[in-house]
């Protein structure tokens, strides 16, 4: 479905942005609430649900067992999925992921993979032939803006709340501890900022009526160390090098305040 | 706003016990139901029913855009009841499979009754049933929870439709199985009721029955139903006041 | 497509159940003629030909050796599809299978499955590893109402029709004997009665005719001894209780007559 | 009113056999043709040939709800050919496979020149051909029952096209290969012809054969559409009389 | 899409051939211009590139291991595909092959099949359990009419370009040298010739503007020797026995002709 | 008309080179870019750059038949990335995938800015980007090809967008990573720009960087943008003269 937003809104958002403000007050730099808690569906091997603002994401992880690719045969396998399902908005439809749905497994699963959040030669469990295939869920439940954001924060803290069974081998055969429940070897934490460009600005964290004016929109997944571990550009008008540039620079700030969030750094 | 970790209300039970779960044979398991829980939805409900979470999104009445579906003289409403990936022991491939496209078709049967259909024509009301988490009863749990989101959303009905299942478990009928009792259980009976009038709306049975014990199991479900639906109309007046 | 029918069938329909009477002079507990063939299909394991009036579906079994269900590891499986092809009825659609599709192979399943019509621990041939599988498929070629009962009596002649292949067990492997073709392990007879509600009245086996106008449906599955296997509400009006409790009552004699037309009966 | 197990009616041979099935080389498998076997149908026919049955419906000529299919100027014939899952040996997984997808295609163009489309502009015509069991020569099968359906629905043709196949087996050119002797056969020509002129309207050639062989199987082939031709009209006779 | 072509287009060029002429002066056994250049993918294991006139495809080919069929365990396979991309036509569309596409592939493998091209027999590994699958692979990226025999020409000249890794059989497992390429075991040639029926007149390849106004298409697959392998009559009206007798005389003489263009010939 | 055939002119290096084909850091590999390749597409475009051999389409603007895609003011742009079965070391299923949906996306959205939609109501230009063979850098290579078959087909735009990527390997930042450096390498950034203004219209990141690396690779990959944007202008001018 085509949503046509009036121009006059357009105009509207664009000009409290010049003005150095925003629909909701907030500052160019601020994100709207986040709630997060994890281990909210007992089934699911690791679980969590993040709002952010009236966004919200139920994530759930399940591990199975599968064989490696076989370019890389001494490691696990990570697979992010992600619905929007028509619950989440007036105009999701049912039906197979489409576009906007597949971009943000992908980005998600890039994030996540490139930063190498988990160790998945430790999730090899026969060279070649066993190992854990570790499924992410992301059921979009709510939808209002910066889905990407909200989906790494979610499985990153889904990930980190996973356990799964023991593995070992006896005599060439897999055995599952079922009883034995061990967690994710989590070696790195990765989030994701995404800036929104409306009115010639960069503002973090667009709602969704701000998606729906921004002339483009750039999200950069960074490392607790400040590296960058994935980069995605959408929208349909161009950025300068200039913006993306600080652009990476401010989310090396709030990538850090986002960290925050993440169950670890609660306690 | 919801808390989606359980807190564990056991209802009182009116017999001796011999269930797994310290169940008497007509207890339900602990349950709550919330209105207007979501944020895009016309109307939204959430349920707990034992492990079961279940969360229902209503939209419209709104317009109708695939031409063949339309009705001159009523609203169509379509549910859809899905299984979250995460949401069963083993991962639920997403998208529909032959027992979603069955449930969701009874479940439309369920809720229609009920809802002045024909005060909206050429139009559309669509009930999306997610279940986050599943074990044993959703196809009720749903029921259950889209009566609270259609009130929720303001749809004009003459009763809340509310639904429970009954069953045979260890040679014995009982209310509500959960999971573990299904799964070695001789019959599950899950029923759907306009309590007002007592009227039936949903009723299947899935299992090996005397038509006395189906008479028995149907009793205990319709009585199952009257107390789901007094927590229906608290998660209402809850939100909106009475 | 949207069948609409015009009010004054409706009513006229209505009118005759209220004053006792169908528009094809039937009583309400009084079905079509049923013709019953056994054996129609030489390629198939089992099959039967069956007419309820003037609703006809052709029904073949077909044996393959296939993997138990991880939870059932020492049972065969039975599978049941149906398929209301576009030569039954000028609103049949091709492509894959609707919710009516899907309703009626379900339930049928479930009739078969429930009354436990087939001893499904004698087609496990290595527990946990081999079984044999039965396909039931449902060929719909002529539609005038009622599918339902009409498939369940196809479905019951048909797997008590079937003959498959010998399996032995050799050394751990599995030995298919084509020439020895053995019976299916029946141990129950199941069938299923299909009530309408129109006029305020339930009336037995309805015609598409009746099937337009009715207010609801209630089918009940039932075995040799009156003892009820399964049971599926349809339609969009409430039944009461009451309705369903003599439903119940006079399926158990109509059961029992319909049973007479199975094979072994008639001889 | 039809019944499915086979009356074999062995056609007269005019050369002595050499075949597994006793068969002269230009005899056709015992066959039976039967119009009007459905009741909802506008038109419908049954055929039996050797251990092939093939049922077929014809709806129409009807209005064609699919806007850009539909010819300003003519009908649109939709032939669609399927295989029940219990009608071969292996069973056949339900819904179109590229083979019933060629099939359909080449048994519309076969049917299409004998039908007067230019009458019904903006509609369509749609043949539902459903093999209840096959044995080799299933295409021909189809379009011989899709003429006597189309005759049956009232549907104005200036033919009645009619198919049958001759091949190559052990070395020798013969009329309708059973599935046994395609299997082994070196070749397979299904023919379809319009008889009042013995136009062609389907031909396929598969497998190899010289150019004199080809010859020899096309002549063969339209002999043997002739003596079905004669079996066509006398279904047609027998249910409408003269 | 309906493609509506003028009246008057269609009586001129039938009027066109009634004199003896064809729009582009061609005579009736003419083919367009055909540019045939093999290898031209690197990545595929054979390749070709035909263009006659300004209809022009891709085909690549691949080797894979697989299991035979049950009905011929000893023999490989050859698998054909064919896909009219959007890129080709205005009127080709994205999505699963059409009726076009599926005639077009099955009728190009049935032509190599039966002609016995690739000495199948060669390419089983060990019998019943491995076996070399041939895929052909046909992207149409311009298409101006007779797909049919330019897709012929096309498999026909990838199958000679082709070399597969040698497999070896040691301790009953498959061992394949990637560093060893070997041809396939080519047995013998086979060539398509196409004739479209306009103005009561055959001509050989017809052109997208002929295709649109033919009242039938004739197809005839022959081996070097004149022998015919296969053979596909296509459109809406008949013809007649003559005119098929006559255009398998024409093809014998066009395949020799065309044959010219292969590789080997040309040397 | 095109050849295929690779014509290996190797672009000067500016560095001495220790990558494994000799090229230095900011050496792109050897590339060419014809326009107008193809006949019945309005505009058309080859590309081969190192080992991939890209070809494109461009329809339009044309009417855009399906009402719930079409813009009242604009027309649209659809790209559509797919790979030829053939294109890769283990052969492709045809149809698209995940890759190729994303890829179609961010493709659309690198060239829209160029094109001026806003002359073309209710339209669409379609885009067709077919991958004859992959050697690493395909949706760069598809982009850029795909500009100068909007060129080719009169599209009006305000520049030519052009795309390229550069990466990490081996520790070092480098051009224009072939198929074997981005396996094993640790980063890859593609970059698509509009050179006169050097707005980036394509920007991604795919691996592990520091924000200098990062900024080292962009503005590599931007003058390797310059590079190609030149041959496409000579395309073009080769094809219709100044």
């Amino acid at each position: 479905m085509v949503i046509i937003i009036p121009e006059i809104i357009k105009e509207s958002l664009n000009n409290l942005v010049k003005n150095g403000d925003r629909a909701d007050d907030r500052s160019f730099d601020q994100y709207r609430d986040i709630v997060l808690e994890t281990g909210v569906i007992d089934k699911a091997e690791g679980s969590a649900r993040v709002k952010i603002g009236k966004t919200q994401i139920m994530v759930g992880t399940k591990s199975q067992l599968g064989e490696p690719f076989s370019d890389t045969p001494n490691v696990g396998v990570l697979m992010t999925n992600s619905e929007l399902i028509p619950m989440a908005a007036p105009d999701f439809e049912p039906g197979p992921p489409d576009e906007r749905s597949v971009e943000l497994s992908r980005v998600t699963d890039r994030c996540m993979r490139e930063a190498k959040v988990i160790d998945l030669e430790k999730l090899c469990i026969i060279e070649g032939k066993k190992v854990w295939m570790i499924f992410v869920d992301l059921h979009i439940i709510d939808y209002d803006g910066n889905l990407m954001d909200a989906a790494v924060l979610g499985s990153m803290a889904a990930l980190m709340n996973t356990k799964i069974p023991e593995a070992k081998v006896v005599d060439d055969e897999v055995v599952i501890d079922e009883e034995k429940k061990i967690p994710l070897p989590i070696k790195e934490k990765a989030l994701m900022c995404t800036f929104a460009k409306i009115g010639g600005e960069l503002i973090v964290d667009p709602s969704l009526e701000e998606e729906q004016v921004m002339s483009s929109r750039i999200s950069i997944g960074m490392r607790t160390d400040g590296s960058i571990c994935s980069m995605q550009k959408g929208g349909m008008q161009p950025l300068t090098k200039d913006e993306i540039i600080k652009a990476v620079a401010r989310s090396k700030v709030l990538t850090k305040k986002l960290m925050e969030h993440l169950p670890q750094n609660k306690q | 706003m919801i808390t989606i970790l359980t807190n564990k209300i056991l209802n009182k039970s009116s017999t001796p016990s011999k269930r797994a779960d310290g169940r008497a044979s007509d207890d339900l398991r602990p349950f709550k139901i919330e209105a207007g829980v979501l944020e895009r939805a016309d109307g939204s409900a959430y349920l707990e029913l034992g492990g079961n979470k279940v969360m229902v999104a209503v939209y419209g009445p709104r317009e109708l855009h695939i031409r063949r579906l339309m009705q001159p003289d009523r609203a169509v409403l379509r549910c859809r009841y899905n299984m979250a990936p995460f949401s069963v022991d083993d991962r639920k491939r997403p998208g529909p499979d032959r027992r979603s496209i069955e449930i969701s078709k009874i479940t439309s049967e369920a809720i229609m009754p009920a809802v002045f259909l024909e005060r909206f024509p050429r139009s559309t009301i669509d009930v999306f049933i997610e279940v986050l988490e599943a074990e044993g009863g959703t196809r009720c749990a749903g029921i259950t929870a889209a009566s609270v989101a259609l009130a929720d959303a303001g749809v004009p009905m003459r009763d809340l439709v509310v639904a429970c299942a009954a069953g045979k478990s260890d040679g014995e009928v009982v209310l509500d199985l959960s999971e573990a009792e299904d799964k070695d259980g001789e019959a599950d009976v899950p029923v759907a009721i306009m309590p007002r009038t007592g009227e039936i709306t949903l009723l299947q049975s899935d299992g090996h029955l005397t038509s006395e014990e189906f008479e028995k199991a149907l009793n205990m479900a319709i009585d199952g139903c009257m107390k789901l639906s007094k927590a229906q109309k608290e998660a209402i007046i809850k939100r909106y006041g009475d």
